[in-house]
Parts: structure tokens; C-alpha cells; sequence
């Protein structure tokens, strides 16, 4: 694992810089509290923290509009908080309360708002894959702008449902983006493991899909690589196949030995965390002071704060409505 | 003071094994921070520490197991920052069935399990005289047990080829009704002769006025006669349920025999204000349609008190078993031709030996003999009744 | 009633009505299935569509069934009106993740945010000698799933108008189409449409019992009630018609009536849509019950290829008149 | 009436009130009541159809005249 080398002129803006951080962190901290709030019994279920990828969230959220579908798993919350979705209604969600923004009823793996197409954890590895080629073939279908974009882990890719996927997008050319955040093991299935060929990219090719790969642990890279490859589906209407490759510092789940990884492995891989390493070429290409780091810090933790209290304060929906959202009213 | 304690870190996790501290009284720990190994289900966990703060004292021993939530170590706060977190109970209430309230037509037929009306069916009783206790007010197997015992339900509403079934329930009806009686009730028994000389005399005048399918016979004497001595001892014309209750209706039972054995008591109702003929008229209803089991149980439930009438050709006198909850039974044996003696001659006169059953709870001795003999003078007077 | 005219066409005729309607006059309508289109459909029932309406609306599709299936909610989801066609219920097992995980319980997940507006049609149960892979009967299995609404078009005038309601719904309804059916010529008004997806139907009032049953077990239940009647015993015929959520109203109302109850139909007996009714019956008439619930089901063997075995394994008409003439001779 | 028909229309007459009765059973000179435990009332229904059957009037003195088939007979034989 080479070192991360600062690069210098970066080609972005203070302001982008800022608000690039700024995501990076809210999800950083967003996830340490859940961890804690787990422990303490407030947060049940399963729990699955983003930590160490959030350079592939807020990269990506960055080059896709809001008119564009997005589709994620069950570790969805990077992705949910980098789309907008109110850090108050996820923290009521985990709680099992109905001001959550799935009434409570989905929990830390299902969260909805579909105010910001943000359709939904699906907690089948590879289950929404289906379902984004058929909302990108509705747009077509409606000769609509948009794309759909599915966020998956490469333990998707050994589903059926990841082959079928690419073959129908491309037989029937729709516009949207499989992209996958490649952290080297499903669950406690190391890459080797689970795939004969682990230049996962690669195998777009086998469907006549335009197909590349990024440094998931550098959110500008992956901007960029998102930019491309958007820009890519817009004008062709083709699908797309992107594999950031990154890593999780954290277990699984919350409750994982990690019996399947060496600490060394997890501690050279933290030298390469996407906020620090960010954070520097900011302060060395003087865009941002560390003052700003440190009021960015403030912001996040009155920001989590209040999103705990929204979340403390929020109400279970009585059992009597036990049966609704089984059918439309 | 922060109270560090043991974490959840699953649902299904329940406790944890102090395996090894990261620090010791006096250090300093960061949010974040690595503080023991705790071994699980799933093997041994990096435990972190959520506050900032120095290290007051470790509670918990190394190789200790202890409950989630068990306080571990204390420490002491570098700035009380972070508010304690209140623990929020979630009630757990059963979840009930949710039932969609369509208008289900409600079935107005006699609500019955299907056991009950198989039971109803097999000991032959009438279900229109019985309230039901089960769910909904419907008649369960208790309700119809309870009517076997307490009453000789002999109702056959007979159809076509259900009369077998009728019989054989019949003769369990009254099996249970006479083990009933005798088990509760202390019997005592009285016993006295009448002269039927002027009482047949007077029948044999009436007769020759009257058509041949009109005339009357003995035992509509009896029945009347029985009938004005109950207005004068009214007591042997009761129930006995917890308690003696007068009865104001004079219902005689009046003891039909089958020709296949079994016997049918059909009430005769208010015999005192019956007529001579209104009775023979009602017992050539009665008894043609008690031997083809046709009777209605309303006609069978009602007796205040029970004649026995084994009839003419059979045994001079009968002692009878109380029919429960009635507290008397009156038997009449045959009429035959015996010695009688009367101011110091002998001669020969029809008499017909009377015999009195009585519930020793309700009646004794002296008011049962005072109605035998009311019965004895009101034969006297055939021409009154 | 004016002298309405009837019209005398299949089954497989009211089901290409039936949908042909719905691509008319709804423009979101779409009919996406394997050889729905250049083959024309595998059992005809789209014959002609590609050539009237055109490949964007009628989509053949690859031997990927949880692919398409999938495909057809994610189009639902974002605007469209898709008709998903499963050739059989025997392919449908591939698709369950979708239909399940996602179709069934997206709205549930999503705090009532989500509808799958999606209308999925299946070919099933016995088609003369398919033997067991091609010939299943799994009403029962989807019934068991809320969210889902299950309908079975066991009448000629289901099929020509249950599809055309399935697609004014915001949840997705699964439609049993039956194989042994396709061919079978019966009457419908001419001007039959759309028709209500939410209640059972009395398709015969009697007083002496009644049959309830659905799909291939309508027509069966009518032609042996003709028998019965001969015989002087006048049986009322219930189709499910919706087996779920099931119309407890109309059944509970039928046995409160005639006292007795007969459940036919071809899915194997253990864990079936008779377990169900039964359940109902016992809840909620017990009291109306002079006898026991009767009934008849597909005999718990995979479907036999041979003919004599294939008839053996499910209930037929003669079975029904049988049932019935041992159930009323208690009475 | 010959005597064989009176007797085979006494015995059906004794048939109605006691259907369970088998006639072969009866002696010429056996009390018919007693054998066929035959009480007032049944009695009085059977005298009302000899009554009807042969147009007689039997007064209740005459009752213990026929207590047997024989003396039944030759009764109705000599009062018709």
C-alpha cells in the first residue's frame, strides 16, 4: 500500500472544499454516535457503520442531481446524510420512532425519502440492482433526463441478480449507474474468496457495459470518476459500472469479532482515511485554515446533538396501527 | 461522575467477560479510545469509550463476566458536556388481532355447539325450554347434562325413524331422574283403602247417559279427587329446590305406561278447574299420542305432583318414586273386591288401595295422612267432584 | 334487463380482451414477459400486440426472471404501468426475492411512502400432461404474503375484467390465470369490462350447502351442482375469486345459510387455501355448523405426467357430487 | 257374519290398540286383558270399535260378560 502523496493545485474551490469536509466528517461523527447510542441499547437491530468509505458517499452525491434515482443497502446512512436526508430523521428511524423518515418502520437498513428519490436501503445484497435498471427504463420510457444510480458492495456482484442487472441495461440500454464500494470483504468473505476475478471492473466488459475504477478513499477522485461516468450516461443513455475501491474501519456489524482481518491490515488502511488525507491538501493548498476544521467539528456536533434530542423526543406509533402500510388506504 | 458500563453490542447479546484493561486509575481516555477486550458469543471485541475523562477506578476484575449495562469503571468528567442519556422504556402490549367489523349477518337460528346438539339429539331432549350458558348464550354440553338430570325429559319430538332413538333416550332419562330421586330425596310412605262403592255407581249412572266414545273413566274420578284434597293440603303441591316452594297450579302428572316398558308423565294442567268430561277429553288426547311418543315437552315439564295409576288386571298397590324437584306421588293400585267392615258387619265392596310418597324435607306424616284422607271423602261425594 | 347480447369466446379470448383494453386505453400500460411478443405470447394470449402496439410496449424479455420482475417494480416505482407476464407460476419461484422483499413490502419499509403500482399475470396449475415442474398450483403460497393482493380468474368474465381493475391499483396485485382453461369456450355479456377485485361472488344461491372453491374449481362446481339439483339437493357456489385479502363476509353469510361447507380446489391439501377457509369457518360459524367442513384438494404428490394419474391427483367434477351426496345424507 | 270373520275382525280391532300384539298368542278362553295387559282406556277404545264394527251397544254392565274371545264372540253373535 503505496503512501497518499499530496497533491498540490487542487482544482476545487474553498467553498466545495469546505462543504466536501464538512459531509465527510457529519457522517463520520453521525456513525460514532450510532455506535454509542447502540451500546446503550437505544439503537437495536442491525447496525452497519460507513466509516473509513466516506469519500465514495459524498463524492458521488455531488455529481448526481436531484431529479436522479438513488438506490442503496443496508449501509446506507453516508449515503442517506450526503443526499440530504435530515441527520433528525435517521437517528428517529434507528430509534424505532414514527417521526423517523420511515415511520419507524424500517429501521437503520430501510431508510426512505422519496422528497429526495432516495428509494430505500434494500437488505438483500444485490436486490435493488433489478429494480434501479427498471426505473432507468422508465425514464427512458418517458424520455426523461434523469438516471438511476445503486450503490452495492462486491459481495452483490456473486449475485445472480448483478448479472442479470447488467445484461438487461444493456440489451435495453438504460441510463444507470452501478456503483460499487469495493471494502475487500463481504461481511467476513475477503475478495479472494468470493471472486475468481478481482479486477471487479472488468467485468462489465462481459455485457458491453463502459466500465472503469477509482480510489474510494479519495473523495475528489471519485468525484471525478462520477462526473465521468454521469456524464457518460447522460449522453449515450447507456449504463455505466464504477468500482471505488475502499475500505470500512469497522466491524461489519456491531457485534463482530473480526476474526477474518489482521488489526495491522485495519491500521494501514487508517493511514489512508479519506478525512484526513482530505483535510491536508486542503490546509496545504491553504484553502482551509484549522479553524475551520474546528468549526466544522462545532457545526457537526451541535448538528448530532440535535438530531439525538429530535430522536429522544420522538413518539412509537400506537400498536393499533399495527396493519397499515399493508395496502393503500 | 460517567459511569462506564458493560455494552450492548447485539440484541441477542446478554453479557460479556472482562478479558483484558487497556488502562488503568489515573489515565486519561479520549472519545474513541480503546479501553478493555471483552470476549463474546462471537469472540473477543475492542470495547471504545464514548467520553473524555480520567479514569476514577476499574470496578469489574479481568476474567469477571458481567450483564450488559454493568457498571465497569468510573471516571471523572474533563467538563460536564455531554447530558446523561434517559432511558426510554418501550411498553410492550400484546398485539391484538385487529378484526375488520364487516356486517356479518347475524345467524338468529338457536345457537348451539354442534357437541351440545349431538348429545340433544341422542338423549332426545326438546332444546326450546333450555337457556344456554356457553359463548354467545349458546347452549353447551353442560347445559344439556344439566337437563338430563334435573328433569324427565321424555320429549320425543319423533319423526319418522328417530323413535328408537327416542325410546333409548327415554329409558336414560328416567334412569337418571330415579337415581337422582333416590339419592336426595327421604322418602316416607303412607298407605289407606277406599270404598269405591259409590264413587263406581255414580260412574256406572253417568255412563249410560252418555255416548260411548264420551264416557268416563275411573281414573278422571281419581284425578279429580285428587285434585280438591290438594286444596286442602296444599303443601304436598310443591318443589323442594333449596327450599320448599308452593306451587299455586295444580298440575297433576298423570303416569302414562308404554306398551314396551318406559313410562310418560304428561302434566295435566290446573285439574282442579278441569271438568269431569274437559279431563276425560284431555286424557283421550294424552295418552293415544304418549304411546306414539308425540308429546310436546311443554306438556311433559310442568307437574306440581304425580299420580301413579298401574291400572286395572295388575298388582294391588304401588309405591312410587318421587319424580324431582315434585315432593309427592300418589299411587293407586287396582280396584278389587275386598272384605270390607262397617258397624259390625262384613260384606264385599270394590276398593282400591291409596298410597302416598312423600319428600320428608318438605312434608310429614300428619299433613300427608290429613290429605289421604280428604282424598278418601272426597270419593265419597262422587256426585261433588 | 334489455336483451343484452352475449358473447360466445374462450378464455384465452377474454384474457387478450381483457389486456388488449388496457394497452388502449391506458398509455402507461406496458406488457414486458418472456415471447409476449414476437412469439406472441406462450399460450397466444398477446398474439398481435407487438405488431399493433410496437416493441416499447411490448417486451420480450430474457430467461431472467428476477431480473424482468424486478425490472417491472423499479418501473412501477418511477411512473410506469407495467404487465409483468411470469409464463407460469413454476418460473414465478426465481422471482419471489423481488416479489416478496421488495413488490410486497416496499410500502411497509417506507413508512407508506412507496407504492408498487405493478400488475404481475401468471399462467397455472395442471395443462394436460405437463408433469410436476410446469403444472403447480401455489395460490396458497402467495396468499400467505400481506401486502400482495391475489386474485384467481376462474370465470371467463374474471378474465376478460379482472386485469383491467389490478391496474387501476396503487399495490401490487398477483393475477392465477389457468392453463386448463385457455381453450374452454364460454358466454360473457358483450359488453363485459372491468370487474371488482375485492369480493367473492355467489355464482350459484342454494339452500343445502356450499361449495367454495376458485379457479378451475368454478366451472367444475357448477356442473356438478346441475347433477345435484337432478337429485333434488340445492348447493350454493362461492368464488374466492380474491384469496387475499379473503371476503369473509360472503362465505361466513353462505354458511350461516345452508350449514354446511365443501372447499374444492387443486393445490395440495397441507398449508393450503382450504386450511384457511376452514379457519374462518370455525372462528366465525361455528355456531351455524350442523356438520363437519368437508374437503377437496389436490392430492399431496407431485403432478404425474400420465393422463389417469394427472386427472387422480385433483378433484373432479364426479368427486364434488360424491362429497356432497355423503355430507347431506346426515341430514 | 260367519264366526271366523268375527273373530278375525275382533282381533284386528285388539291389533289397532296394541300393534305390538301377536293374535296367534291368544287362547280362546285366555282373559284378554290380562294377556295383552290391556287397561281401562285401551278397553273402552276396544268396545267403541266392536261397537262401530258390528253396530252394537255393549253397556258397561255387560263388560265382564266378554273378558275372553270366545264369550266376545258369541256375545256379538247374540245381540247383532
Amino acid at each position: 500500500m503505496e503512501k497518499e502523496e499530496i497533491k498540490v493545485n487542487l482544482p476545487i474551490t474553498r467553498e466545495l472544499g469546505l462543504k466536501l469536509l464538512y459531509q465527510m466528517i457529519l457522517i463520520r461523527r453521525f456513525e460514532e454516535k450510532s455506535a454509542e447510542l447502540y451500546t446503550k441499547e437505544k439503537i437495536r437491530g442491525f447496525l452497519h457503520l460507513y466509516i473509513g468509505e466516506e469519500a465514495v458517499a459524498v463524492g458521488a452525491m455531488h455529481s448526481l442531481t436531484e431529479d436522479d434515482n438513488i438506490l442503496s443497502t443496508y449501509r446506507e446512512h453516508g449515503h442517506a446524510l450526503a443526499r440530504g436526508l435530515d441527520p433528525g430523521s435517521i437517528m428517529a428511524e434507528m430509534y424505532g420512532k414514527q417521526e423517523g423518515c420511515s415511520m419507524g418502520r424500517g429501521g437503520s437498513m430501510h431508510l426512505f425519502d422519496t422528497s429526495k428519490k432516495f428509494y430505500g436501503g434494500n437488505a438483500i445484497v444485490g436486490g435493488h440492482l433489478p429494480m434501479a435498471v427498471g426505473m432507468a427504463l422508465a425514464s427512458k420510457k418517458q424520455h426523461l433526463k434523469n438516471i438511476s444510480c445503486c450503490f452495492f458492495g462486491e459481495g452483490a456482484i456473486a449475485e445472480g441478480e448483478f448479472h442479470e442487472s447488467m445484461n438487461l441495461a444493456a440489451l435495453w440500454g438504460v441510463p444507470v449507474l452501478f456503483l460499487c464500494e469495493n471494502n475487500l470483504y463481504g461481511m467476513g468473505t475477503a475478495l479472494r474468496f468470493s471472486h475468481s476475478v478481482q479486477d471487479l471492473e472488468k467485468k462489465g466488459a462481459a455485457y458491453g457495459v463502459e466500465y472503469a475504477k477509482t480510489n474510494g478513499m479519495d473523495v475528489l477522485e471519485v468525484k471525478n470518476a462520477v462526473e465521468k461516468a454521469t456524464a457518460y450516461i447522460r449522453s449515450t443513455g447507456k449504463p455505466y459500472f464504477l468500482v471505488c475501491n475502499t475500505y470500512r474501519f469497522r466491524a461489519h456489524s456491531m457485534f463482530d469479532a473480526q476474526l477474518y482481518r489482521e488489526k495491522t491490515e485495519v491500521d494501514e488502511w487508517k493511514k489512508r482515511d479519506p478525512i484526513l488525507t482530505f483535510s491536508n491538501q486542503l490546509l496545504k493548498n491553504e484553502l482551509i485554515s484549522t479553524d475551520d476544521i474546528d468549526t466544522i467539528e462545532d457545526k457537526v456536533s451541535t448538528e448530532i446533538q440535535k438530531a439525538v434530542d429530535f430522536a429522544e423526543a420522538g413518539t412509537f406509533e400506537p400498536v393499533e396501527d399495527l396493519k397499515k402500510f399493508v395496502y393503500s388506504p | 461522575m460517567i459511569e462506564f458500563t458493560m455494552p450492548s453490542l447485539g440484541a441477542d447479546m446478554e453479557d460479556g467477560t472482562l478479558v483484558e484493561w487497556r488502562v488503568k486509575s489515573g489515565d486519561f481516555v479520549k472519545r474513541g479510545d480503546i479501553i478493555a477486550d471483552v470476549d463474546t458469543q462471537k469472540g473477543l471485541i475492542e470495547i471504545e469509550v464514548f467520553d473524555e475523562g480520567t479514569i476514577a477506578e476499574l470496578i469489574v476484575k479481568e476474567g469477571e463476566k458481567v450483564p450488559v449495562g454493568t457498571v465497569m469503571a468510573i471516571l471523572i468528567p474533563v467538563v460536564e458536556k455531554v447530558p446523561a442519556i434517559k432511558k426510554s422504556r418501550i411498553k410492550k402490549e400484546p398485539i391484538k388481532e385487529m378484526v375488520k367489523e364487516g356486517s356479518i349477518k347475524v345467524d338468529d337460528r338457536l345457537k348451539i355447539s354442534p357437541l351440545a346438539k349431538k348429545i340433544a339429539k341422542e338423549k332426545g331432549i326438546d332444546l326450546t325450554a333450555i337457556k344456554g350458558s356457553g359463548p354467545e348464550g349458546s347452549i353447551v354440553k353442560k347445559d344439556i347434562d344439566l337437563a338430563v338430570a334435573m328433569k324427565v325429559e321424555s320429549h320425543v319430538e319423533v319423526t319418522g325413524g328417530k323413535k328408537e332413538i327416542a325410546e333409548k333416550g327415554l329409558r336414560a332419562a328416567i334412569a337418571s331422574a330415579m337415581s337422582k330421586s333416590n339419592r336426595e330425596i327421604p322418602h316416607f310412605y303412607l298407605e289407606t283403602r277406599i270404598d269405591m262403592t259409590k264413587a263406581l255407581e255414580w260412574l256406572r249412572k253417568a255412563n249410560r247417559q252418555r255416548e260411548l266414545k264420551d264416557r268416563l273413566l275411573t281414573i278422571v274420578l281419581l284425578i279429580k279427587a285428587t285434585a280438591k284434597a290438594i286444596k286442602e293440603v296444599p303443601s304436598v303441591n310443591a318443589f323442594w329446590e333449596n327450599g320448599l316452594q308452593l306451587k299455586n297450579a295444580i298440575n297433576i302428572g298423570f303416569a302414562i305406561s308404554l306398551r314396551k316398558g318406559g313410562v310418560v308423565i304428561p302434566a295435566i294442567p290446573e285439574a282442579d278447574k278441569k271438568s269431569l268430561n274437559q279431563l276425560m277429553d284431555l286424557l283421550n288426547d294424552l295418552i293415544p299420542r304418549a304411546r306414539a311418543l308425540q308429546l310436546r315437552s311443554s306438556e311433559l315439564s310442568e307437574s306440581t305432583i304425580t299420580i301413579s295409576n298401574i291400572g286395572e288386571g295388575s298388582t294391588d298397590k304401588v309405591f312410587g318414586v318421587i319424580y324431582p324437584p315434585q315432593v309427592a306421588i300418589l299411587g293407586f293400585g287396582n280396584i278389587v273386591e275386598e272384605a270390607w267392615a262397617k258397624d259390625g258387619e262384613l260384606s264385599a265392596r270394590p276398593v282400591v288401595h291409596v298410597t302416598l310418597a312423600a319428600d320428608h324435607r318438605a312434608i310429614d306424616g300428619y299433613l300427608g295422612s290429613r290429605f289421604l284422607m280428604a282424598l278418601k271423602r272426597n270419593l265419597q261425594k262422587p256426585e261433588a267432584l | 334487463m334489455t336483451d343484452k347480447t352475449t358473447l360466445k369466446i374462450t378464455y384465452r379470448e377474454a384474457l387478450k380482451q381483457g389486456m388488449h383494453e388496457a394497452l388502449i386505453t391506458k398509455d402507461k400500460v406496458f406488457l414486458m414477459g418472456e415471447d409476449v411478443g414476437r412469439y406472441g405470447g406462450a399460450f397466444a394470449v398477446s398474439k398481435g400486440f407487438l405488431e399493433e402496439f410496437g416493441e416499447d410496449r411490448i417486451m420480450d424479455v430474457p430467461l431472467s426472471e428476477s431480473g424482468f420482475v424486478g425490472a417491472g417494480i423499479g418501473a412501477a416505482l418511477a411512473g410506469m404501468r407495467p404487465i409483468v407476464e411470469v409464463m407460469t407460476v413454476n418460473f414465478s419461484l426465481l422471482a419471489l426475492d423481488q416479489i416478496i422483499n421488495n413488490a410486497a413490502t416496499l410500502l411497509h419499509m417506507s413508512g407508506g411512502q412507496i407504492n408498487v403500482p405493478v400488475v404481475i399475470r401468471m399462467n397455472s396449475g395442471i395443462g394436460n400432461q405437463l408433469a410436476a415442474q410446469h403444472s403447480h398450483s401455489w395460490e396458497p403460497f402467495y396468499a400467505h404474503i400481506p401486502g400482495l393482493k391475489i386474485v384467481s380468474a376462474g370465470t371467463h368474465e374474471d378474465a376478460r375484467g379482472m386485469l383491467l381493475t389490478a391496474l387501476e391499483s396503487p399495490d401490487p396485485v398477483v393475477i392465477f390465470e389457468y392453463t386448463s382453461l385457455l381453450n374452454m369456450e364460454s358466454e360473457i355479456p358483450s359488453g363485459s369490462g372491468a370487474v371488482d377485485i375485492d369480493n367473492a361472488k355467489v355464482r350459484r344461491e342454494g339452500k343445502d350447502l356450499s361449495i367454495i372453491t376458485y379457479g378451475p374449481g368454478v366451472y367444475k362446481a357448477l356442473a356438478a351442482a346441475e347433477i345435484l339439483a337432478s337429485s333434488g339437493i340445492d348447493v350454493e357456489i362461492i368464488d374466492l375469486r380474491v384469496l387475499n385479502p379473503i371476503d369473509d363476509e360472503t362465505i361466513i353469510n353462505s354458511v350461516a345459510k345452508t350449514h354446511k361447507a365443501l372447499i374444492v380446489e387443486e393445490a395440495w391439501r397441507s398449508v393450503s387455501i382450504s386450511s384457511e377457509i376452514i379457519s374462518r369457518i370455525m372462528e366465525k360459524a361455528f355456531f351455524s355448523l350442523d356438520a363437519p367442513v368437508e374437503r377437496l384438494c389436490g392430492i399431496e404428490v407431485p403432478i404425474p405426467y400420465p393422463k389417469h394419474l394427472e386427472d387422480a391427483s385433483i378433484p373432479q367434477k364426479q368427486d364434488i357430487v360424491d362429497s356432497v351426496l355423503k355430507m347431506i345424507r346426515y341430514d | 257374519m260367519k264366526e271366523e270373520e268375527t273373530k278375525a275382525t275382533i282381533l284386528k280391532l285388539l291389533q289397532e290398540i296394541a300393534p305390538d300384539i301377536d293374535p296367534e298368542e291368544l287362547g280362546m278362553d285366555d282373559n284378554i286383558r290380562e294377556v295383552f295387559g290391556i287397561d281401562s282406556f285401551d278397553f273402552l277404545q276396544l268396545i267403541i270399535g266392536i261397537d262401530k264394527e258390528f253396530g252394537i251397544t255393549t253397556p258397561e254392565e255387560d263388560y265382564g260378560k266378554i273378558t275372553t274371545l270366545r264369550s266376545l264372540i258369541t256375545y256379538v253373535k247374540a245381540t247383532k
